[in-house]
């Protein structure tokens, strides 16, 4: 039972945790806010593939790293969106849910 | 000499940690939250001053040691402001003004 | 053996072309972010025809050569580097966005006009985004490794999201917002498939991946849930709840390209991902259940735009049973072992169905454009005296309608017709049902529409602003490519073999 | 390991903690330190690049954007806030996710145990990209496709952010934060930390090449000084019409692009460098493209353009 696959459960667990927030929450922030966990779980996902590659001299293999890094940007990216578009439906419509939401 | 600088840094760090529990305690007990304020800016920046000074020690080079004091003069310089913030909303009533 | 020509060996002549297609609408993109005022419209009617030539050439390319282009970015090979390949699937793909792109581009340029001086939101917005679109697409048909296409997939999503709300609508941005759930939701669903392939791996290049993937449990897992993300951005029954307010609500403009071409990329990965990157594993099961979504899809989008009130919502319900048909491709078309006679008839089939639908749904939604314009509302009932109004728009409307229902001589209609044909004799005969209960449905609410506007009108028409001859020419150009499509003989489509030596080109002769 | 368990089960409570508490500003708050706990574990993971990145941008932006958000929406709770769905939704939700998070699960222990690797690879051909660190190799050598293609996208995404304000508020300037007392102890901070915090975003990026560091960590400590500077109310952000904010926006992608074609010329393919002065190449890449990011960054904090441009 490495430490990676501790955290390899651990993730397992934060993405399951993060959709269901996803699922269950009608205010749209706390979605955007499961996104990130569920994001925030896949990348450790990629942080157990880079640690258990450790090879040639690297504490992980570099590759999953620098796609952890993309992906971070990326994510903030589609935050910052979101936050802001949830803002303006709210300036206009005074709602911070989605109707009939599913 | 090993021996030495090991021993103080269990020392010092033993000593932060035990401020940083005295500081918890402090913000569970507490009634409101200007006391609580006051607990824990003062116990977490000692606690931190000594851990920071147990680390020292251990410091490779010069350049390390810098950095250790520099990150806990950032982290007091922000502790300090965010404490001050919070104590003025605190008075006000919840908006910073 | 990988399904593609050409294991990831050395980099073809042409393959440079590849780059070009991309950086070409992105350079284009960050020029117009940069210069504001008029340059973003100048800039976009530059690198339209100077798109349709890159596109024209690597098609050409293909044809000369016969084999899958190829490209290594920075002269790094995979795993370590990202590949480029076009094979004749994506060389049709990117002409078909070419030509369409270009096509609306000409269309909005009455809707979205740049004022000389100063500067405007909308049109500023729309030009910079309609090339960003172009280039995620590019990116999106051209990519050859999976994370380079997750960053492409979500260029496009934040491209396409601003576009529903551009008129500032309060109710469009309740649909932005939630297109753009739904999109991060598949695009997380994806990269966790892609990382689990990575994981188990090691790499993340299509070709290599095809050539180490075996049948486990995490293969089929981190294919599951890449296709359930995909499905999502593709908006497959049942996770189509997203697309017609979002559709409907956008610009006419941008609803056409919503339609017509943003829908087709995720659905462009799942066949890259089913084709390509798995095919050595026993996947009929798993295919049928596609076919069934599929089938569902046609069916209900097609009952609930009957019931439609207006016409924009009416032609998005249209848009999420026509999606339905690109996902019968499956069922019938995959045959790793046995590389039946007919699999590249479905194929042919599917990948038409797709074109024409690009070219016909966005005439369609121009045509509602224009005719909600000149009539100041959508309103289906009070469409009376349209036909007389606007001539050439809803005669372009019906063409995009006989290319939806599939009767000649229709593109659809030859799409239709491959995969009747490549249903009946693989012996799944409830394809076939379906595909023409689907044209039946799609005749039903494409004459709805027909004969309201083809009707008298009751009392004399107050019309607001009809459009000018030319744009209105534009539509009906639009509407006659889908019709086209269905003169092209069957030996050009061959260009959608090269990169499928499996399957088996008997049906086609 | 123990230390690992703690801070796993730390990460996990934290999580439940942010889905299940009530108050939508509370759990904005718990993603800070959420955040700040996953940093830690990234340290655990042998990723001090990747710890950098998600402290400054996955708990320090993220957290902040939420929370300034959170701030807005709660001074208009309204009633939907507390009301959650029905039982047996959240029931069948929760077995869902519970069924997903095993499958996970079980796949991370089935996963292959001489796990495959580029790491190899990576060292074997690090010497062409003439970095000694292995990520900004990666990220400005081997794909540096993605990194061109991720910068696109934050700028598309401020652009999609942009295009939400109304028409007339179109090159106006962002939300101006209800000024905290102009002689405050926020501006003293600002004064006092913004030439730091400069110094030491340069730092960080400069030592990019051989230690941990880099352009988007670099860039996002310099992004949160302008924020902070704009915020204790000593300068105010720039309307989104001015020349110069859109050139320093799109100047990194452009240098990119330009010694991308370059590459076709000097070393053969696109973004390709010759070996013998690829690490000068890099840095010209890197120096414009960190001023966009961080640009890029603090507009995307501040927000649509939300008063007229005086």
């Amino acid at each position: 039972m490495s430490a990676a696959t501790l955290y390899g459960l651990c993730s397992a667990v934060l993405i399951g945790l993060g959709l269901f927030g996803l699922l269950t929450h009608p205010q749209v922030l706390r979605k955007i806010l499961a996104f990130n966990l569920i994001g925030t779980g896949v990348f450790l996902l990629f942080g157990i593939a880079a640690r258990r590659g450790a090879a040639a001299g690297f504490g992980g293999d570099p590759v999953p790293q620098a796609l952890i890094i993309t992906g971070l940007v990326v994510a903030f990216a589609s935050t910052a969106v979101a936050v802001s578009l949830l803002l303006r439906l709210f300036q206009e419509t005074g709602r911070t849910t989605l109707p009939s939401d599913e | 000499m090993r021996l030495l600088l090991d021993g103080l840094t269990i020392l010092a760090v033993g000593a932060g940690a035990f401020f940083f529990l005295a500081g918890t305690v402090g913000l569970l007990r507490f009634p409101d939250t200007l006391s609580r304020l006051h607990a824990l800016t003062k116990a977490d920046n000692l606690g931190l001053g000594l851990i920071v000074l147990g680390l020292l020690f251990q410091a490779e080079g010069l350049f390390a040691a810098l950095k250790l004091i520099g990150v806990w003069l950032l982290t007091l310089l922000a502790g300090a402001t965010v404490t001050q913030l919070f104590a003025r909303a605190a008075r006000n009533g919840g908006s910073p003004e | 053996m990988s399904k593609l020509a050409l294991m990831p060996g050395l980099a073809t002549a042409g393959g440079f072309l590849l780059v070009i297609a991309i950086i070409l609408p992105v350079i284009g993109m960050l020029l117009a972010l940069a210069l504001r005022g008029p340059y973003p419209e100048r800039i976009a009617l530059v690198v339209m025809p100077a798109g349709v030539a890159v596109a024209v050439t690597i098609t050409a390319e293909l044809w000369r050569t016969r084999s899958v282009l190829q490209y290594f970015v920075g002269g790094w090979a995979p795993p370590l580097g990202v590949a480029f390949r076009a094979d004749g699937l994506s060389a049709v793909m990117m002409l078909t966005s070419a030509l369409l792109i270009s096509g609306i581009g000409l269309f909005a340029r009455a809707q979205f006009p740049s004022p000389r001086e100063g500067e405007a939101r909308a049109p500023s917005t729309f030009w910079t985004l309609l090339l960003a679109i172009w280039g995620a697409l590019n990116a999106v048909f051209v990519g050859g490794d999976l994370f380079n296409l997750y960053v492409a997939l979500e260029l496009l999503t934040f491209a396409a999201v601003p576009l529903v709300s551009l008129d500032g609508r309060a109710e469009t941005f309740t649909a932005a917002l939630r297109y753009l759930l739904f999109a991060l939701l598949g695009s997380i669903l994806y990269l966790l498939g892609g990382v689990l392939f990575y994981a188990a791996y090691g790499t993340l290049d299509i070709a290599m991946l095809s050539g180490r993937i075996h049948a486990e449990p995490v293969a089929w897992a981190a294919i599951s849930l890449m296709t359930a993300g995909l499905l999502a951005k593709a908006a497959l029954y049942p996770l189509h709840l997203w697309l017609p307010p979002a559709h409907a609500g956008a610009p006419a403009p941008a609803s056409a390209i919503l339609s017509g071409l943003v829908v087709k990329a995720p659905f462009f990965l799942v066949v890259r991902l089913w084709f390509d990157v798995m095919p050595r594993m026993p996947e009929q099961a798993a295919a049928q259940l596609l076919g069934i979504l599929g089938a569902a899809a046609i069916i209900l989008g097609s009952v609930v735009a009957l019931r439609q009130a207006r016409l924009k919502l009416l032609i998005a319900y249209s848009t999420v049973a026509q999606i339905g048909y690109l996902f019968l491709m499956f069922p019938l078309a995959i045959r790793p072992e046995t590389g039946h006679p007919w699999s590249a008839t479905a194929w042919t089939g599917g990948v038409l169905q797709a074109i024409s639908h690009a070219f016909a749904k966005a005439a369609m939604f121009m045509a509602a454009g224009l005719i909600a314009e000149a009539f100041g509302h959508d309103r289906i009932e009070r469409l009376a005296g349209a036909g007389r109004a606007l001539p050439i728009t809803v005669f372009a409307f019906g063409l995009g309608g006989l290319s939806l229902m599939g009767l000649p001589p229709s593109g659809g209609f030859i799409a239709k017709a491959m995969l009747l044909t490549a249903a009946v004799s693989e012996g799944q005969w409830w394809w076939a049902v379906v595909v023409l209960a689907g044209g039946l449905l799609a005749g039903g609410y494409v004459f709805v529409v027909l004969a309201r506007a083809l009707a008298d009108p009751i009392e004399p028409l107050r019309l607001s602003a009809t459009a000018s001859v030319r744009r209105q020419g534009v539509v009906l150009a639009v509407a006659l490519c889908a019709i086209l499509l269905g003169f092209v003989p069957l030996r050009p489509w061959e260009l959608l073999q090269i990169g499928r030596p499996d399957l088996a080109t008997i049906g086609l002769r | 390991m123990a230390l690992d368990i703690f801070l796993g089960l730390l990460v996990l409570g934290l999580a439940v903690w942010i889905v299940s508490t009530r108050d939508t500003l509370a759990a904005a708050v718990e993603f800070v330190a959420f955040g700040l706990v996953v940093t830690l574990v990234w340290v655990r993971l042998a990723a001090p690049d990747v710890a950098l990145t998600e402290a400054a941008l996955g708990s320090g932006l993220t957290g902040g954007l939420l929370l300034g958000a959170s701030t807005r929406l709660a001074r208009a709770e309204t009633a939907t806030s507390g009301e959650r769905h029905g039982a047996v939704l959240r029931l069948s939700a929760a077995g869902v996710c519970a069924l997903i998070s095993a499958a996970i699960a079980a796949l991370v222990i089935l996963l292959p145990e001489p796990a495959p690797t580029l790491a190899p690879e990576v060292a074997a051909n690090i010497a062409a990209t003439g970095l000694e660190n292995p990520l900004p190799a990666v990220l400005m050598a081997y794909r540096a496709i993605d990194t061109l293609l991720e910068v696109v996208v934050l700028l598309l995404a401020l652009l999609a952010m942009w295009s939400l304000a109304p028409d007339h508020l179109w090159s106006g300037l962002p939300w101006r934060p209800d000024a905290v007392g102009r002689d405050g102890v926020l501006t003293f901070v600002a004064q006092l930390l913004a030439p730091v915090g400069i110094l030491v975003g340069i730092h960080i990026f400069w030592i990019g090449s051989v230690a941990p560091g880099g352009e988007f960590q670099g860039a996002t400590i310099l992004a949160a000084m302008w924020i902070l500077v704009t915020m204790a109310g000593l300068r105010d952000m720039p309307p989104m019409s001015r020349r110069w904010l859109r050139v320093v926006l799109v100047i990194g992608p452009a240098v990119f692009f330009a010694i991308g074609l370059a590459g076709f010329a000097i070393a053969g393919s696109f973004l390709g460098y010759p070996p013998s002065y690829a690490k000068q190449l890099i840095l010209t890449i890197e120096i414009p493209l960190t001023l966009s990011i961080a640009a890029a960054l603090a507009l995307l904090i501040a927000g649509p353009p939300e008063r007229a441009a005086q």
